[in-house]
């Protein structure tokens, strides 16, 4: 008996140290975890994607120069797979702080798992930048390690409302529908607040399951409501869905902005249905701006430049899942930078004092009661137009960066 | 205020057809075979990406193509069956959802590997239909037609040829359908590729209509559970009907009540009629 | 029915393994044994209802949920301490069992199997909506509540040895259940209901117990890894795919025996830890699990205990 | 002699780990009707799955027509014009009177009469022909065992196996039953009967086999056993 | 009197399985229960054990109506039974096996009673050896003595043996005639389904015959041997397998 205890302990202690477990001490170690599977999978992969892109930049160069030391120090990642699901998230992220030794984390993709790895961030007094995490409710909780990197929730869709009395002060009639999930419910939420405080008449507010993949019978329900704009949406094949079918019901609607889809190049792939919609944006390749229109000061590649260095690494034309995660990257190299060190405190009073314009936007963190959380970057609002026949991307608010003017109305394409 | 009905009503009938289709594959299995093919929801998926690439790669129609899915899901369904079921076919339930399950994580994880989870789309405008004020999108009623076609086959196949007979045969009594010199095993793997391939004609005409990823499958078989359980077990008409009832809820009840309560509905459905008939709401036993 | 050895060795191999991570202070062996014994206290109490009762619960997962939401609502909004809280929700979980047992548990077979897949699937839906519960959204701690527990490290290791507690506890209860005149019945129950009846076994009073007990311990994992993760969603709580991995532990280590379960739940933990960080695996480890799972279930339905116990009767009374 | 239509040679069998049948030989020789007798457990249904394949043979050897068939399918089997009328009748319940009729002509051999087959099984079976579109589970006891008969038929057996067919009828319809046996015999068809109505079946058999614990214990024409008071005691009780 | 049958019916989708059935059980007899296969003796124990709910009629055990209690209730009560289709709980041990019959029947034993108990019943039906061996690894012989071994533990008052005797060897035969007496001295009252003839004509008190689903006969006995209609159910029209014989007889 006493034979078997010991070679189940022998068994279970052999099966912990599988996996391995070395870390240069002359490499920035960076650790987070991405959703190689699940539901997360394809926006975390174009977070990674834009990630490495930085470190394969930042490598090129010799690494991130650190003043103290007075060398550069390469860049190394470390990173597990979360499934999309938080049972893990804890473990790898505690996994990538005690055994991999990394010095900087990275938030996983979305809100959820982000705020079960900010405890462990916070706990270990580890610096992680989050990225693809939009949810304001992070950053009242009481962390001081964690920085977004995202515009909150409660800013994403108010943009849709001033765009609005800017283009047409007689539309009042605004319908808000939304998938119920936390994301696009914390969006509405607050774009409902937002739409009332300015004067608008909200004649429709409700949810659809995040399952739902036949709208009609909502359509009809919205179209009864008489809206002049419809604003909401949730993610992607909701939203694709939802749009595909406010064309075929042929609705008449002045202005349509919805959340992530829009934004996604394979929107496109809707053909007739997806001109004139439009839809807020981290970050489009063609939002133009510049070290003229800068706010604060300028820091990396302009917004062609990473767009080019994307495309030619990856075939495709980034989103701004990618942008996010490269504008991870490159916030936390500022910071160090400024910093002139890697200790965590340092680097964390770097980001506190930080207000610079990137390709990606103004960064500025918020020090107070919401600590951590974005305060400089704003949404750029995209709409699809036609452009010699082919369906583009066009930026169109805020006013600064534009590509091209708005087409308003939305059924002008009927 | 009534055009409102009549369209909730119209859309709820041909999306309750595709419903019904996505059903019938699970269904027939079940009703045969007495398996919950748990990969139902992986095959769906399947058919939904055959059918992308079929119109991608070889420019051709989905409602072209949907035969060539159907013959390619006969062949993969009877490969699963002898790989992963014919071991333990009268082994306890625990065993069969398990193994159907394993196949469902194979499929998924393969596929998220080479497909990603990003969302597609198969972009297929064919015009529209207007009636009494709503708009029926010529996708959509050519999915309801082709729901029914594919049916009404099933009915024909199971009805009026030989092997269709000796599936049946094989359903009510295995023993006995042996002795009349049915190769019994080939007729189960056969009912089973029948099954899978129905899963994957489903998918495969629902891509036309609604965006779709590898992991699109799992809402179609759990609203297949209930659509079976609405319509009695092993029954193709029953669950062309429960998918009809399915799709005239979700529409219908929507105009009602908040869209967000509609899969809490359905499921509540689902376990009530469990507990008050479990041999389904429209079967006779 | 013999007296039987296996808690003599299991459980202070069990807090061998717990008191690892507090010797070394390795906060990476905490997190790996953590998981390992939420794992083994699922699939434990899963067994009461599959392996002891015979009753495929597929949907097990959400008493999980049940218990991590009750006991998450007090915390956050009653001030409530994670004991008593996770307590409260072990109860609540067991209270709706034993409820939804009076009425699902006449099912037999595949169809209970369904029936439980849609209770999971309509509580989801349910919750999803509701908002004093955080709807969608879910629910977030504030850092804050940490401190009570003497900041965020302590409350880890806090709820690291809470959760060992709830493993004991449960390994014991499991143990006991299978161990005494109830156990009996309930084995009874499963080899032959009909049979079991003649024989005199409550089996409808007897079923729903059952199904409480298996409920009450998830109630209680709920509790505690919701609490360490800081915030519940429903996705997270009511994830049919873990209710999934639940019965795959079961299967894998052999059914019906509590060491079957403990084997089971540790195997897959390791296994799975080993394929999500292993390079060449890491992409495809959910195709992998698929197909080590149907291998099992095509070549060693007893599971790994199962297949070693029947070697000799020595063996059957160590690992029951 | 004709070689025998099916002859089984110290067959051996059992479920798991439990043997059944200890050894049995038994011949079935051409246009004849053999019988097996025996009490209850004695074996006669487990011979029947071994003759017919249902349940694998661990030991001995089934010939049929002078071929080996000890380890094909049943399926198989019964395409070779081996036919069994199972106990309980196991007709098909959803399936129309006529539909179940057309299952008995499955096999390639059977279809090709399945015209002529047809109109000689419901001209031995007039109700039937009354019935052809009810679902068969709707059909009363005796009718059932009047179609699982005609189902036989229509299979165009080279011998035909009856399990227990007057099980659970009214006697009136077992005297039906064993009419239309005598009438098949008469025919030349080539039968093997498993029976508990002894009179019966003594009275209409060639040659019967009576089975006990899983051997044969007795055989002989139907006439010396009819006269033979270890049946009546085996059967009956002193 | 320990029970009492009063015009049970029952039917199964149209099929008449019992019908008008009436009769008692005295305290301490044996009465037996023959007739042809299909005729609803089993039938009968099932509604006497309350396996389903009868269609008319009422059942009294011990002076109690229990025609609507659950079989469990039943057990409790002191009923046990056998099944003609044996019901081993395979994944069991034999002892457990007869535990179940301790704790759960009337004699409500606790665990470790109850594992007397059944050694003790085990050594009774002459299973003790195998005490220990899974109950699916027996044989047929073995598991009929595990069912009667089950239904004994449970201390009943009234015990329903299904075809106990079938399938067994003459020497099984008789040794389990021996403890079917041994159980009838221990005041257990005994009704039993059993086609060998001789073997129920040597033990009852009472035989009782049931001939699709009515009963034709109740007495000693040989006077229900005799019985004419007992005897055409069970060989057959006697006349008409004669005829039949001569007509082959003629023709040969």
């Amino acid at each position: 008996m006493r034979r078997l205890m010991s070679v189940l302990v022998g068994v279970l202690f052999l099966a912990m140290a599988i996996g391995p477990a070395w870390a240069g001490m002359d490499k920035l170690v960076i650790g987070f975890t991405m959703s190689q599977t699940g539901k997360f999978n394809s926006e975390s992969k174009e977070q990674f994607q834009g990630l490495k892109l930085w470190a394969k930049q930042v490598n090129s160069e010799g690494g991130i120069f650190v003043r103290t030391v007075g060398r550069r120090f390469p860049v190394v990642f470390k990173y597990y797979d979360d499934e999309s699901s938080k049972d893990r998230v804890q473990q790898l992220y505690t996994r990538l702080i005690s055994q991999d030794k990394a010095d900087f984390l990275i938030s996983p993709y979305s809100s959820g798992l982000t705020a079960s790895a900010a405890i462990i961030a916070e706990q270990y007094g580890k610096v992680m930048m989050a990225t693809g995490a939009a949810s304001d409710s992070i950053f009242n909780k009481g962390y001081t390690h964690v920085f977004q990197i995202y515009t909150p929730a409660s800013r994403y869709l108010t943009d849709a409302m001033d765009i609005l009395s800017k283009v047409d002060p007689k539309a009042k009639r605004i319908a808000i529908v939304y998938e119920n999930s936390k994301f696009a419910k914390s969006v509405c939420t607050s774009a409902k607040k937002y739409a009332e405080k300015k004067g608008f008449k909200v004649v429709l507010f409700e949810a659809y399951d995040p399952g739902t993949t036949d709208f009609t019978s909502f359509i009809n329900k919205i179209k009864a409501t008489h809206p002049d704009a419809i604003i909401g949406g949730g993610h992607f094949a909701d939203g694709e869905t939802f749009t595909k079918q406010l064309y075929e019901q042929k609705v008449k609607v002045k202005l349509v902005s919805l959340l992530v889809a829009p934004a996604v190049p394979e929107f496109s792939e809707l053909g007739k249905a997806a001109l004139y919609v439009t839809g807020p944006s981290q970050w489009e390749p063609l939002a133009k701006f510049s070290k003229k229109t800068a706010k604060s000061k300028w820091f990396g590649p302009s917004s062609k430049e990473f767009t080019q260095a994307y495309k030619k690494a990856y075939g495709y034309v980034p989103g701004y899942h990618a942008a996010g995660g490269y504008a991870a990257g490159l916030v936390l190299q500022k910071a160090i930078e400024e910093a002139g060190s890697i200790k965590t405190n340092d680097v964390k009073k770097a980001l506190e004092k930080m207000d610079i314009t990137t390709f990606y936007g103004r960064i500025k963190f918020d020090t107070g009661k919401y600590y951590g959380r974005q305060v400089g970057h704003s949404m750029v609002y995209l709409q699809w137009q036609e452009k010699g026949g082919k369906l583009v991307k066009e930026v169109v608010w805020p006013l600064e960066a534009k590509s091209a003017d708005l087409i308003y109305p939305f059924y002008k394409k009927y | 205020m009534l055009s409102a009905w009549l369209g909730a009503v119209l859309s709820g009938i041909l999306l309750g057809l595709l419903y019904g289709l996505a059903a019938i594959g699970l269904n027939l299995i079940w009703g045969v075979m007495n398996v919950i093919n748990l990969s139902h929801g992986a095959f769906i998926a399947l058919g939904m990406f055959s059918s992308y690439f079929m119109a991608k790669y070889l420019h051709l129609s989905p409602f072209i193509g949907v035969f060539l899915v159907l013959a390619m899901g006969v062949i993969l369904g009877m490969v699963t069956y002898f790989v992963s079921l014919h071991k333990i076919i009268s082994a306890p339930e625990l065993s069969t959802l398990l193994a159907t399950y394993s196949v469902s994580l194979v499929i998924i994880g393969l596929g998220t590997f080479i497909f990603t989870t990003n969302p597609r789309a198969i972009d297929i405008a064919l015009g529209s239909v207007s009636v009494g004020g709503t708009v029926l999108p010529t996708t959509r009623i050519l999915t309801g037609i082709f729901s029914v076609i594919f049916t009404l086959w099933l009915y024909y196949f199971l009805y009026k040829t030989w092997s269709g007979k000796a599936i049946r045969a094989v359903s009510m009594n295995r023993d006995a359908a042996e002795l009349m010199g049915v190769n019994t095993t080939m007729a189960l793997a056969l009912a089973f590729g029948i099954g899978v391939a129905l899963a994957m004609t489903a998918g495969a005409l629902a891509a036309t209509i609604f965006p779709f990823t590898i992991l699109s499958g799992g809402g179609y078989e759990l609203k297949s559970f209930v659509i079976c359980v609405l319509g009695g077990l092993g029954s193709p008409l029953g669950a062309l009907l429960g998918g009809l009832i399915l799709g005239l809820i979700e529409n219908l009840v929507t105009l009602k009540i908040a869209t967000s309560y509609v899969p809490f509905l359905e499921f509540a459905i689902l376990v009530f009629i469990l507990i008050v008939k479990p041999t389904g709401l429209l079967a006779r036993r | 029915m013999g007296k039987g050895k296996t808690l003599f060795w299991l459980i202070p191999l069990l807090l061998v393994i717990v008191a690892i991570p507090g010797v070394s202070g390795s906060v990476t062996a905490r997190e790996g044994v953590f998981l390992i014994l939420m794992y083994v206290t699922l699939a434990v109490s899963l067994n009461i209802i599959l392996g002891y009762t015979g009753y495929v619960s597929f949907g097990h997962i959400v008493f999980y949920g049940i218990g991590g939401y009750v006991a998450f609502y007090l915390m956050i909004f009653h001030g409530v301490h994670l004991i008593p809280a996770m307590i409260a929700g072990g109860i609540g979980a067991a209270l709706a069992a034993f409820a939804l047992g009076e009425a699902v548990l006449r099912l037999r077979g595949a169809f209970f199997a369904i029936a439980t897949i849609g209770v999971n699937e309509a509580v989801k839906a349910l919750v999803n909506n509701l908002n004093f519960i955080g709807g969608a959204e879910g629910l977030f701690f504030n850092f804050s509540i940490y401190k009570t527990y003497g900041g965020a490290a302590r409350a880890i290791w806090f709820s690291y040895y809470t959760m060992a507690t709830v493993t004991v506890v449960t390994i014991v209860a499991a143990y006991l259940i299978k161990k005494s005149k109830f156990g009996l019945g309930l084995m009874a129950i499963r080899e032959d209901e009909d049979a079991a009846i003649i024989l005199g076994v409550n089996a409808k009073r007897y079923k729903s117990l059952a199904y409480a007990a298996s409920a009450f311990f998830p109630g209680m994992v709920g509790a505690v890894f919701f609490f360490k993760a800081g915030n519940i969603e429903p996705h997270d709580a009511f994830h049919l795919m873990k209710s999934i991995e639940m019965i795959f532990m079961v299967m894998l280590g052999g059914y019906g025996n509590v060491t079957g379960a403990v084997t089971g739940a540790l195997v897959y933990e390791r296994l799975k830890g080993f394929l999500l960080v292993n390079p060449l695996f890491k992409n495809l480890h959910m195709a992998i699990s698929g197909v080590i799972l149907l291998l099992i279930v095509l070549f060693m339905p007893q599971g790994i205990i199962g297949f070693i116990r029947d070697k000799s009767k020595k063996l059957r009374e160590l690992l029951e | 002699m004709d070689q025998p239509t099916l002859k089984v040679e110290n067959l051996e069998t059992g479920y798991g780990e439990v043997q059944i049948l200890w050894g049995i030989d038994l011949e079935v020789p051409p246009g004849n009707l053999t019988t097996i007798l025996g009490a209850n457990g004695a074996g006669k249904t487990t011979l029947l799955r071994a003759i017919t394949g249902i349940l694998p043979v661990w030991k001995g050897k089934v010939t049929f027509h002078g071929e080996d068939i000890t380890h094909l399918s049943p399926h198989h089997r019964a395409s070779l014009g081996l036919v069994m009328i199972p106990e309980g009748r196991m007709i098909f319940p959803e399936m129309t009177v006529l539909e179940n009729l057309e299952m008995g002509a499955f096999t390639k051999r059977a279809r090709a009469g399945l015209k002529e087959n047809m109109e000689y099984a419901l001209s031995l079976f007039p109700r039937l022909k009354e019935r052809l579109e009810q679902k068969a589970g709707t059909m009363s006891g005796g009718e059932q065992q009047m179609l699982a008969i005609a189902r036989g038929l229509m299979a165009d057996p080279r011998v035909l196996i009856f399990d227990e067919p007057s099980l659970g009828l009214a006697p009136k319809l077992v005297i039906e039953v064993f009419e239309t046996i005598q009438k098949l015999k008469e025919e030349g068809v080539t039968m093997l009967l498993v029976e508990q109505n002894v009179h019966l079946s003594l009275a209409l058999t060639d040659y019967a086999y009576v089975l006990a614990e899983g051997k044969v214990v007795m055989e002989g024409t139907g006439e010396e056993l009819e006269e033979s008071e270890e049946v009546k005691k085996a059967y009956l009780g002193a | 009197m320990i029970l009492q049958v009063e015009d049970v019916t029952k039917t199964f989708g149209g099929l008449v399985a019992l019908s008008d059935v009436t009769f008692q059980v005295e305290e301490g007899e044996i009465l037996g229960i023959i007739g042809p296969n299909g005729a609803g003796k089993t039938t009968l124990f099932n509604a006497i054990s309350g396996v389903f709910k009868i269609d008319k009629g009422k059942v009294t055990f011990k002076g109690k109506e229990i025609t609507r209690l659950p079989p469990n209730q039943r057990a409790r009560l002191g009923i046990a039974r056998t099944h003609q289709i044996v019901k081993p709980l395979n994944d069991l041990t034999v002892v457990e096996n007869v535990m179940v019959g301790a704790c759960f029947g009337q004699g409500n034993a606790s665990l470790a009673e109850a594992r007397d108990k059944a050694m003790e019943v085990l050594e009774f039906v002459g299973l003790q050896e195998k005490w220990e061996v899974l109950a699916g690894k027996l044989n047929v012989p073995e598991k009929k003595r595990l069912e009667m071994a089950r239904a004994l533990a449970s201390d009943p008052h009234l015990i329903l043996l299904d075809e106990v005797l079938a399938g067994l060897n003459p020497m099984e035969v008789s040794s389990m005639l021996e403890v079917i007496k041994a159980i009838r001295e221990k005041g257990i009252t005994i009704l039993m389904i059993e086609h060998l003839m001789h073997a129920i004509m040597n033990v009852s008190d009472r035989v009782m015959a049931l001939v699709y689903g009515r009963k034709v006969s109740e007495g000693p006995p040989q006077e229900v041997a005799n019985n004419p209609q007992v005897v055409e159910a069970y060989l057959g029209d006697p006349d008409l397998a004669l005829k039949l014989f001569k007509d082959k007889r003629r023709r040969g």
